[in-house]
């Protein structure tokens, strides 16, 4: 999956006419709950935004552009749900608060009526216990929705992390 | 590799007199934590004087590919120089200081033209030419401008730099961990890299690789999978400083899905792969092999040839960065190849479900060491058998670190220094 | 006032469909407003945005799971303009230029159509004379609106700051 | 140019009506266009987003409101095209990873149906080689845009950049 | 509590020697909030040497909460043991040095299991069992592997600790500052926590509780409410370092009012109460009561029951962390306790009307204490009368504190040190 | 300006023992660059000990208006006093500390309150009155409560203050460099300021005001304009530690076009203007003029009447903040003025299309400095002939700054020290 940053893109074409409103409405809707649900540590329920079959994984800039290597690749809800009960307390790191701010959302029509591919900008905060607010991660989700009886749901979501200097700690959902 | 030495003499080791009534070799004086001093030791006494891991081969591939590392604070420039071999030397311009590469990694196949007044040098850090030349009148012959070169060698791919020229030869420094390092690493290629910073000493994190004693308590998955099993291993003081920690796929594979059951009140369907720990296994031994005084090598002796390398260094007395470096085997298949890129680190890094823990209890130690002066001893005494090695949960290991340790530190850690 | 931060949150029902695209353009608008008039110190039109028995107030994230403790309730147009007064000058703080960055607004049809609720996140930055601009502070914002002749204005906002170490100088509006 | 920040807000009509919802859309595309350009380092196509006689300029806040001291004003293509060589290379400073957030995006419909004016509030971050994201600029974006044969694009963007005390690089696209 | 005490003797008085020409007790050498060895001094010698607030009982109601505190650099764990009683000790795990309890509340029944390798401690710190003890063979024996308890002691369910087992005991020390405190927490409940950084020396936030002639300058609100009033109130040196500053509500209550419609220009209608001080009432006295070395309590002697306390602690030379801790009383009425929990703070933190003010004082003192060279010496000479009291803006009680500074500090304060 | 005067006889200066074999003035030891105690030295040994631009009369047109500047330190207010002249005093409130101007720009006719007790001082700084002062019965009458007045003097309409009381006159310091600040500001005013971090020794920044030898290799524009041209220029030192650096346009205009067309693969129509250098023209000079230790100003000798100045003041011993202040002709047409408010910072500040790459040469030179014990010498040898001037790749600018820069360091720099 070497790639570099242009081809996770998309494609340069006007973006938003590609959408109709109510569908960018609805994706919008859907990309901002699961940042809230990550941020109230709803995991089971951050964990239905996905198909099936989803794939949720992460890479750092640096590796995106080198050969591949990824922080993690979850595949489908078993692996996803291993990730939620690692949240929810097999990691014995104490969670701190944290926050999603996603902005520049642009979509793109995917190859049939049901399925839409979004990248957009995400910047996120992390508060432990007792200590300020620090910029924890920046960088850009690459989205694929898909549309199951009516209900959007993400298919695949890559986070791809600017930094190639984590933060000691990173076990946050990103 | 004789087994029986009697490990350092209690009486006179620098933490013989200590609050645990224990002998030296077996406590560590928290002072080595959080003493800036110690730390301004440790700089010149152990990294400037040991072998230091920079990079492995297959990360220069084409004539003119550098990497750029630091080490005791020093920035060093290793390139695939243009005989094809490689070649290390200081990033410093003789001329006025600015460092000659920039960038992490790069390619200079011409060598390195200083971008504040043009000083040239080749491959190898040889000054070559200087612009303008004529204003220095003769002078410039007066001393060696070349950028110093660094003492490096390469052990199965692997390229280590020394600061101190006189450092004995990289073979016999590695000594009892050479084989391992050519069967894990001499076939293979670097996937690529991973850093994050640790809130704690950077000891904290090498000792977290000496240490088979604190996965099933650290990580709640291995202590579900460990519950009422007789664990297997061996630990392992190779001398040198060096040492080794071996055990076999053992535990309860079910036990990983009860656990999971149990904190999120689900339980899930599906493909159970995701979430069971490996079936026991006594063939296959997982290894974590640390090199003194600041390499950690885990690899499977299964010949899955992938794996993964990691150092750690100090960026203050109570911050480090690690770097991890994923591995696999240079001929190995596309799929084996995509599996080891999305996997290798699930486990790892500040983000990894092991890892994640192991941070925690670097930043937890951070805190306890406020408290260095009513609590100024740590006990690692576990494994009473002479000779240098024990079971999976022993300590022989940790023991080889801090031997090592006070020989290259020497008076520096003087309890009253 | 005991709460968690759950349920501040706002019903999962599929949230964007609860509200005609005009509202949630409107709402999205006075939210905007709000920030700007605060950054560019216009405190006084900023007041305006208020309905007259509207509640401002705001609280660490400690104290909202906790037993509630503000860090201040204004309750009122009198109590609102007593804050703008300090801003003003009571406080002999000098001001410094803050930034409001708000996303993630998702918005919840009220109980009747004059009335809406919102929840959406906030980045703060601020940047004193002569100094970098620092992230002041980040967290949410659980808001009610009311429709009066028309023109929508805050009935209720309270700030939900997410550091329980707040910076040394914190009189700013949030 | 002296002005204070706020003649360079937008009147405080309700702001969103005054542009249609089509018209808002493509504007917040071209928007989100021009920081994922910047951020993809395509300074080339991101040149083509201006109009010909196009201006961009930034300015400290500090010198906003003393004697309009800019940072740098380019006029016409040809002076963008010389910010794009040197981001491209006339700079000898390592390219960092920059991310822009753009939000609170307030529009107002200009003189002529095919001009829009516009101030959103942009955070930029930056990450350099094996270092952590940190906060690199923030501040408000004051965009004018025409649509020449049905295509938007940048007449004048002035930044305004909060901090009087710039970081150690500030050659990045803002 | 005799009011005739004479001040500390000037001559022998290490700081006898300065600019002023004033008492060495009647001055202050800035030097102690810029340098770093001041502040070694002050963690070892007073920090670590005094009795510190670190919880009210109603904050550990059930079995088993904890809450930890960081009191001189040392992590303490204050906990409801198993016999219900309080126990503290410190928060580190004797094996390795993990903090044992990694949140700043929680709840541990049965006492504390260190994440990092397993060992047992119970609710009082006792160490009870590491896992697979055998291979320290009989070595745990040889020391004692409890986490050191630490002094402690609660006064009208304020718990108090100290890293000095000798000090004196806590009744003792607080002295005359008992009563006060039995009144004015004894029936209480903490309300909540907030917290915020401190840019300044700690002790510029210590002295702006010791320090009544600052309001109404440094509160614009205050200043306009004392236009022209003869102000009423005591200043006192309570003696072991201790002081109250008590004073009625006086002034002008239309005087706020006023100065909001000068500065905004507008006048706004409806319910004054907002923004009219209290009216004046000889009754109702307002005490603002500092304890030795960083500990404040402002309460009503109106009975009204409601108020907060504050500690400071230094982080570094010029920052330090605030934490108020805001009380009400356990039987109040519902609406009484929603009043409280809305409007306590509105004056409060570094959000408050009020310490709003306080916050940019110390953030001013610490800038123009870079010229402590030129101007070295700060005046706290107000108040002529021999004796211990005097009037509302009168310094006994910041002398107060800096004659008990001076005798903890001893001869770390010699101005060559 | 006798241009005979032999640089510092070699033997007896402190780097006269250095690794390059040359005379001890032509060597700088990269150590001042890293040492913390060189930091503290410098700080008392020369920005407390030299005269230092604070500001332009221009930026205080109306009476009361003050401006706040950082020396070593300590906060100055430099205000348009009530008689209409410059005053310059400590920003510090004799009473207990704080900051008397908060703001760094203001307007304060009638003075300084203190806003934490309201002790009141003049447009001078002389303290005039203590709220309630009753309370200090005679003692203020023991010492002087005014905040200590600040030497201050002014050339051409830019103030100077100096900590040092016996600084020789400004006139004097300025020496042969005076008549080129009566000519670059005598008739002008200031536009404006633009400070930035620079991540490096403040030496760095100014160094590169002494340096005409890097721009052609640092800049890649001015690279391309000088290739294959006979440079033209004058080097040289003005005693003093003052330098001068004056060049004419040269170059080959249309290199830029053809190096942008080569970096971007596009060629742009439409005016050139924007991307040509200016047309050689020996008749317009531009000057670099360096000002011991950390002042530079930049001017052309075209009469075209705009420049800017930049000091640089370390706020650490590897950063320090860079301000620049943009000059133009108090008369000059609207036209010219707006043209200057949009082009002065065009290649200059940390986003400037020159000094962009300058502040990258302070960074590089910063981590090279991470070798400095093994490559411990920096060369400042160019242009070998006796004398105080050279070509413009000539060094004499910069040896005159180390040449002052040991005088006042004295024995700081011994090597051992
Ligand atoms: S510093 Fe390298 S050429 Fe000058
Ligand atoms: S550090 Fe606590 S059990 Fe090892
Ligand atoms: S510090 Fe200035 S009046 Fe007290
Ligand atoms: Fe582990
Ligand atoms: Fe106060
Ligand atoms: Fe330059």
């Amino acid at each position: 999956m070497p790639a570099n940053l242009a081809e996770i893109a998309i494609a340069d074409a006007p973006v938003s006419a590609s959408v109709d409103i109510e569908t960018e409405r609805a994706l919008t809707a859907l990309i901002y709950r699961a940042a809230r649900l990550a941020d109230e540590r709803k995991y089971l329920d951050w964990m239905e935004l996905f198909t099936e079959g989803a794939e949720y994984s992460a890479i750092t800039l640096e590796n995106l552009t080198y050969k591949g290597l990824r922080l993690f690749r979850d595949v489908g809800k078993t692996a996803l749900y291993e990730r939620v009960a690692w949240l929810m307390g097999m990691w014995q790191v104490p969670r701190a608060k944290t926050l999603h701010m996603v902005s520049n959302i642009e979509f793109e029509a995917g190859e049939t009526p049901n399925s839409v591919k979004a990248i957009s900008n995400f910047l996120m905060t992390r508060t432990a216990d007792l200590e300020h607010t620090v910029l924890h991660a920046a960088g850009r989700y690459a989205d694929r929705f898909e549309r199951e009886g009516g209900q959007w749901r993400f298919a695949d979501r890559l986070v791809i992390v600017d930094s190639n200097l984590l933060p000691p700690e990173f076990t946050e959902l990103l | 590799m004789s087994d029986v030495l009697t490990p350092k003499a209690g009486l006179n080791d620098v933490w013989g007199d200590n609050d645990l009534g224990l002998d030296g070799s077996r406590v560590i004086d928290r002072r080595i934590y959080v003493d800036p001093a110690i730390l301004a030791a440790e700089q010149e006494k152990i990294f400037a004087r040991t072998w230091q891991w920079v990079a492995h081969e297959s990360e220069l591939p084409e004539l003119g590919d550098y990497i750029t590392a630091s080490v005791a604070g020093r920035s060093i420039v290793v390139s695939r120089s243009d005989e094809g071999k490689i070649a290390a030397f200081l990033n410093v311009c003789t001329h006025r200081g600015a460092i000659l590469a920039p960038h992490p990694r790069g390619n200079a196949p011409d060598g390195f033209v200083c971008f504040y007044h043009g000083w040239c040098f080749d491959t190898h850090g040889k000054f070559t030419a200087a612009p303008l030349a004529a204003a220095y009148g003769e002078n410039l012959t007066k001393a060696s401008y070349d950028a110093p070169p660094v003492r490096h060698d390469i052990y199965a791919g692997n390229v280590f730099v020394s600061l101190d020229p006189n450092v004995p030869p990289l073979a016999e420094f590695l000594g009892a961990a050479g084989p391992s390092i050519e069967k894990y690493t001499g076939r293979h290629v670097a996937l690529g890299r991973v850093r994050w910073l640790l809130k704690g000493n950077w000891k904290l994190w090498h000792e977290n690789f000496r240490d088979n004693y604190h996965p099933m308590y650290t990580h709640a998955a291995i202590g579900a999978n460990y519950q009422g099993v007789k664990i297997q291993g061996r630990n392992e003081d190779l001398t040198g400083g060096h040492s080794l920690m071996a055990f076999p796929f053992q535990g309860n594979p079910d036990s990983r899905k009860i656990l999971m059951r149990n904190i999120t009140g689900k339980t899930v369907e599906g493909p159970v792969s995701a979430h069971r720990p490996p079936a026991p296994n006594p063939d296959v031994r997982h290894n974590i092999m640390a090199i003194f005084p600041n390499l950690d090598f885990q690899f499977q002796n299964s010949g899955d040839g992938g794996g993964f390398i990691q150092t750690v260094r100090p960026t203050g007395v109570d911050t480090a960065i690690v770097e991890l470096v994923a591995f696999g085997e240079a001929n190995e298949t596309p799929e084996v190849r995509a599996q080891r890129l999305n996997t290798t680190l699930d486990g790892q890094t500040a983000a990894g479900k092991i890892s994640g823990d192991d941070n925690e209890a670097a930043r937890r130690c951070n805190v306890g060491f406020g408290a260095m002066r009513e609590v100024r001893w740590s006990n690692m005494d576990r494994g009473q058998d002479d000779g240098r090695f024990g079971g999976k949960n022993d300590e022989y290991s940790l023991r080889s670190f801090y031997d090592a340790y006070k020989d290259y530190m020497g008076d520096s850690l003087a309890v009253g220094a």
